[in-house]
Formats: structure tokens, C-alpha cells, sequence
């Protein structure tokens, strides 16, 4: 299993039935395949669909049944279709259970930074600063370090801040990581990895939770 | 999918205390069984925000004559005598919003803005008892908190079973804003409950996923 | 001609296709029945309704096809069923060209006060106040004087305010009224009424208009 | 009642400056004949508000490529790089919104609000830049001013003579909002435009009162 077949299939198992979901762009968008069988989530695209499915052969191609990534999907029988005010009311309003994101710097006091690295390009954050500051949960999806080799989870991200001390938890390829006031906890660890590992790799001070288990995939 | 409930157990979800959403202008709106029962099951020290109130006879007015009413907020009650009266008398708290801003105080709440700013009301009785004058780009405004509640109430005309709700004619009024804005959205559906999906995703009036509760009255039209 | 419907009628002219227009109960409703044939005006209702037409014996009661006042009335061809946030975003935003609303008194800086007598109940302006800072055009249709004589329009009013300098146009059966910042000034004199007897009954300075006219009903 | 016109009658009621809101996510609900008769048209130093641009060959950053924008408010720009390449060097101005925020302007100024009250954006550049931090209610919140347009443009799939527009699937998004906040609001229509009456009350997305000009498309597709 690749790294990040691992970290949806882990991210899969947070949900329970009914919960509102937002995933964003690249792994976080994985974690629909994984989904218990009788687990019912309600999928959100910002662009006004609650109630995504996958996209079906046996609908002709239409560019306004996409996600908010302009990927082909369906509605779920049950699904709506919502104009964008009503889909940030969503947002912003604390009616997503959770948003699912990748990120370029997250940190201990649960701030994350993944909408523009400094002297790149410039381009807004899109939704990305509502689902932060309104998910119940904001879920960050990452591998564990940059391509480079650095922790992508550091003691103060130094990229331009999504949001400010909103993030909730943490997962990687290495580790189930949650955020709390008094910092890191490392949570769970990925089969065949050790606490000592993910601690090495960690940009940040990371307490060992007193329940550590192996991550369950 | 939301959870389909006779009456009875909907309502014992309602806490005493709760502050409770009620859709219904004059009344049509507002879901008769549901207050029925909660007059059965005394809910007490309730917060109760409706455009009206409507009468003793129908309405949520009916909830502030059975003495189970600590605070009435609404736009207008001139059929509600009995709401001034308890007031004077110290018997429970009467808050007036203009009604647009009454609908946006609900709807920011539902969809996590700090309030509502508008003209409505300056320089009269609500500024004064209930408002809060700010100047913010060169003009002033009426600065109004968002009014969330415990509970929303709500009659609607069809519901699937994934809770999607459609409204009758003007049913809708301020029930779409309501259940964007309670933590528990008890809807008292009129006509049968549906199949998942037999609503056109695009008649939808509010998405299943801010519904709880589904009261069905099978056809059986309960009006006061 | 009575004084309501001289008051209806000459209102009435007010109006040119593509308005939209909201009108209170009493007098204002009455305009309705006089727009003239070719004059297509959008009716709204604060519950909900853009497009009201008068009721149909054709279509069986309905507790939810009324105006704000819970007489019923059809929705004419084109006509949309909207939501309370809708419907006083209409009137808000300054999507109304007009108002025509009842009062008890209206002054001379064109503030408004229908909605309370001092020491009278206490009910709530419901939508008044939004029509009457929101509307484009706040006509008030008024008998000139209260039922014991005295003047409804005054240089100030002394019952709570509805709305702060938000008054347009006045009519009464007496005459029609424009608030100008300057004062009060008066446009027309309903037939068989003289200047001179539309200002002994007026509590505030009235200037003549330098084009005063007769009013055509 | 609506006008309705050819596409080159209803952009010549653009004026040059104009600040103009565009529907369209990815260029999907902008209306490609509109922007297309814009260009042959020239207008200029637009101000042009649209989601996200998307490229300089189907969206409104077809206008940002011709230069005819003087400035550009969205909240993503990913797919079109010319425009901060254009603001680095000082020839247009860029401005950046939450999307939330984006669309909650707009529905500000349609709705005659004095703006929104976000959390969303507070401690990032979007503060530092284009925000006004205010404590109410005891909270902190980004005040952000009402985005008013001269110009509504936005694409539809199904309209009848009132006016009364109806959208397909993703195709609404910022357009409810937009149709509200506008003086004049334009709107390319897909399908042939129907009698008036012919859309059911309860499904009209948009009521005609908040339309001026229909242009008919009658059922050519017209993407770039």
C-alpha cells in the first residue's frame, strides 16, 4: 500500500454516518473510496453540491456536475444542488463534520499554511480559509515530510497562514497526530513504525499519547 | 438520513430552557402537532423566536398562553395582546426585531457570520432598546447578534427520507434560515415521506443534511 | 369619490411598468385595483410572494397563498414564491421602487411614525421598518388629518419612529405632498381644494410648489 | 418584463469602468458570448469580480488577457497566472477574497446589508491586506465592505419573459447572489426563452424582478 492509499484509508475510518465532508484536492479526495460500506457521508463540493457520488459512465459529460476540482461526479439520490451562498453558509456555519486537507506546513498550535509558499505564486486561497475556520474538524492529510526530506509539521509554519490554531488532526503515511492546547500528541503509528521515527521526522515538540497504538488500516 | 419520529418522541428531544426557532407567519408554517405535544409535555422557561406569534388559538402564541414561555422574540405580535401584557407585567421577556432583520440574525447564526448591519431601525425604539449603532465605510448601520437555537420547528409540505425538505407556497418564509440555524431541526412533514432522491436535487428547498427529525402527519393536515 | 380611493387612484398613476412595489394594508392595498391596464406592476409580499394578483374564485383556499396580511391572492403568470431572507433582501437592498404605506404621523424631514401610539399596545413594526429604509421611493397614503381633526402631518413627530428621514411623497385626499430637503412642498391640490386650505391643514410650513396643479384621478 | 436582446444590443449598455460581477466556476456559468462581445466591443478598465478567472481562453480571463481589466477581485487565480504577473508589474490591481467572503459581499450589497462579519481569513495575509479586524459579541471578526456591480453577467439555463431564471446543477453558484447585486443584470440564456409563467413559482431560482436583459441563445451552446 502506497503512502497515500494509507493515509485515506486511515482518514476513511473517522467518519460515522451523516456526517458532512469536505474533502479538498489530491489525497483527501481518496478517502471516498475507503469508506465503510455502511457509512453514509454526505460528500460537499464548495462549487453547490451536497451529496457527491462517483461519476457515472452512464451519464453523458455535463462541466456543471463536477467538484469544486472540475472532476466528473454524480449526485447521490438524496443529494442537493445549492447556490454558493448557501455552500459557505455550510462551511462557515459549522455544518461540516469535518474538511479533509493537504497541506504544505502545519504546526503545534494547529495553524496550517497551505494556500501560497513565500516568493511563489500568487494565487488565493480559494475556499480554503472558510473550511478551516468553519469545519468542526479540520482533518489535514500530508506525508509526513517535504520531497526534500523536511518535516512538513513544524513548531510555527512560516509559509502564509489558511488559518490560525484550527487544525485538529493530523494524518501522515507515518502517524495518527492530534493537535491539543498543550501541543502534539502522537496518537497512533503506522505498522512497522516506531514512535522514535515519527518524533525524528517531527518538526515539533511531540508528546507520546498515553493510549499509543498502531494505526488499524 | 434523518430520523423519522412520531410526534411524542420528537418532541421529548426538546429540552426546558431551549430556545426554540418556530417557522409560521400567522401561524401557516408553524408545525401545529409539534406545539400540541409540547404543551402536553410542559417544555418550560422556553426562548421562542416567531415572526408573530399569531394568536393564543394558533401559533406559537399558544405556547406563550400556556405559561411556558420566558422570552418571545418577534417582528410584530398585534394578535398576541397577551405577549405586551406579560411583559409589563415582568412575566416574560418581549424582544421586537424589525422582520429582516429577524430573518438575518437567524440565517448569520446558521451560517457562522458575526451578525447582521443594517439600516432597518436606526434612529427609532430598537436602536435604543435593542440595537447597537456602528459606523463601518462611512455610513452607520444597526449591529444585531446572530439568534441560533437549540431547536428549529418547522411544518413543511414534502420530506424524503434523507430529510431534503420542499415547502408549500409560503411555507417557506423564514423555516429555510431556521434549519440552517438550530442544533436539533425537528420538521413536522405534511404529505407522506418520500423515498430518498424522489426530490429533483434541483426543487430542493433545504438539503437533508441540516435536518434531524422528520415528524410525518401522513396527509392528516393538523392545523389549530 | 371617497377619500380612500381618490387617494388609491391618484397613487395609482404613480407607477410604470417593470415596478416593483410593496403596499401596506388599508389604503395602499387599494392602489392595486386602479394601475392602469397597460401598466404591469411586481407585487410583493413580505411572506414570501413577488408577483401577487388578486384572489381567484377558481382556486380552492389556501392558508399559504395570502398576502402579509393573510387575505388570499393568486400569483400571477411569472410570479416566484421566495424565502423571508429573500424577500427582505428585496426590500433592504433597494430593489422596491416603492413603499406605499399608512401612518398615523409623517413630519416635515420625512420621518415616519405608523407603527405605535405612545402609550398605546405595544406590537412591533413587523417589515415597516425595512420598507422604509430600504425602499427607492416611501409614498405614504394618508387621510390629511386624523379622525379628530387634528393634522397628521407635523413638523415633527411625536409617536416613535418607524424610519428617520425616509419619506418621499405624501398623498392625502387634500393633496399631494413632496418632503424635500428644504421642507414640506406641495405638488398638487386634489380638485375643489385650495392651496390655502391644504396648508391650515397641514402641522408643518408648506411651501407652494412653483407648478402646482390640480390632481388627475 | 425582461428586454430581451441580441448579444452586441446588450453589451453596448456596458459602459467603459464599469465594475462588473461575472457568474462562472472555472469559466462554467460565465457567459461566453457576453465576454466574447465584450472583447469585440473593448470595453474598458473594468473592474471584473469572478470567482476564479480561470484561463486567459474561457472565463473572464479572457478579458484580463485582452487588457481590458483594470482590476480583478476573485479568490483564486491558480489557472490564470497572467493575473499576478499583471499586478506584480503594476498594471492591474488584484484582489483576493475567501470565497465565502467573496459571495457574501455580494449578496451584502444586493441585500442592502453593510457587509460581512467572517471569521474566515483573520490572522492571514487576507487580514493584513484586504480586512478590517472588529471585536463584536466578543468575538473577532473580519469586516469586509458590499461588492456592488454595474453589471451582472451570468449564464442561465432555462428563462421565461418575466425573466425568471432557472439554473442547471453548478451552474447557479454565484450567480443568485450576483443577480441581486447589480444594476443591470444580464443574462445569456441557453435554452429558447419561454412565455412568461411557463416555470413553476417554487422553482425559479432567480424572480425576473432582478432582471434586465435576456439574451437568447436558443440552444446553441456557446463555450469557449
Amino acid at each position: 500500500m502506497n503512502s497515500k492509499e494509507l493515509i485515506a484509508r486511515r482518514i476513511a475510518k473517522e467518519f460515522v454516518s451523516g456526517n458532512v465532508v469536505n474533502l479538498g484536492a489530491g489525497v483527501p479526495q481518496l478517502v471516498a473510496n475507503y469508506l465503510a460500506k455502511d457509512v453514509f457521508v454526505w460528500l460537499h463540493a464548495e462549487n453547490g453540491i451536497v451529496g457527491m457520488g462517483k461519476a457515472s459512465p452512464d451519464l453523458p459529460p455535463d462541466r456543471y456536475r463536477t467538484d469544486a476540482g472540475e472532476m466528473p461526479v454524480s449526485i447521490i439520490p438524496g443529494g442537493a444542488v445549492i447556490d454558493s451562498a448557501t455552500s459557505f453558509g455550510i462551511i462557515r456555519g459549522g455544518h461540516l463534520d469535518a474538511t479533509v486537507l493537504g497541506t504544505m506546513q502545519v504546526d503545534a498550535e494547529g495553524s496550517i499554511a497551505n494556500w501560497m509558499v513565500p516568493g511563489g505564486k500568487f494565487a488565493g486561497p480559494g475556499g480554503a480559509m472558510d473550511l478551516v475556520s468553519g469545519a468542526k474538524r479540520v482533518i489535514v492529510a500530508t506525508e509526513h515530510c517535504s520531497k526534500d526530506g523536511k518535516p512538513k509539521i513544524v513548531e510555527k509554519c512560516t509559509f502564509p497562514l489558511t488559518g490560525y490554531g484550527v487544525v485538529d488532526s493530523i494524518f501522515s503515511e507515518l502517524a495518527f497526530i492530534k493537535i491539543t492546547k498543550d501541543g502534539l500528541v502522537l496518537m497512533e503509528t503506522a505498522p512497522g513504525v516506531t514512535a522514535a521515527e515519527v518524533i525524528a521526522k517531527t518538526g515539533a515538540p511531540l508528546a507520546v499519547g498515553s493510549d499509543l497504538r498502531e494505526m488499524e488500516i | 438520513m434523518a430520523n423519522i419520529m412520531d410526534v411524542k418522541s420528537a418532541v421529548s428531544l426538546i429540552k426546558d430552557g431551549a430556545v426554540v426557532l418556530s417557522g409560521g407567519f400567522y401561524g401557516n408554517g408553524t408545525p401545529a402537532a409539534i406545539v400540541t405535544e409540547m404543551i402536553a409535555q410542559k417544555k418550560k422557561d422556553l426562548t421562542v423566536a416567531n415572526n408573530d406569534g399569531n394568536t393564543v388559538e394558533k401559533g406559537v402564541g399558544r405556547l406563550v398562553a400556556a405559561g411556558l414561555v420566558k422570552k418571545f422574540i418577534c417582528t410584530w405580535c398585534g394578535r398576541l395582546p397577551l405577549a405586551p401584557e406579560l411583559a409589563e407585567k415582568g412575566e416574560m421577556e418581549l424582544e421586537i426585531n424589525p422582520q429582516g432583520t429577524f430573518v438575518e440574525r437567524i440565517r448569520a447564526a446558521g451560517f457562522g457570520l458575526g451578525g447582521v448591519l443594517t439600516p432597518s431601525g436606526l434612529n427609532t425604539m430598537i436602536e435604543e432598546k435593542w440595537g447597537e449603532r456602528i459606523t463601518l465605510n462611512g455610513k452607520d448601520w444597526l449591529y444585531h447578534t446572530p439568534l441560533h437555537g437549540d431547536v428549529a420547528i418547522v411544518e413543511a409540505d414534502r420530506a424524503d427520507a434523507a430529510g431534503n425538505l420542499v415547502f408549500h407556497l409560503t411555507q417557506r418564509a423564514f423555516s429555510v434560515a431556521m434549519c440552517t440555524a438550530a442544533d436539533l431541526v425537528i420538521v413536522e412533514v405534511t404529505k407522506p415521506i418520500e423515498p430518498v432522491g424522489s426530490i429533483d436535487p434541483e426543487h430542493i428547498h433545504v438539503p437533508g443534511m441540516f435536518v434531524d427529525v422528520l415528524v410525518p402527519m401522513n396527509g392528516v393536515m393538523n392545523y389549530e
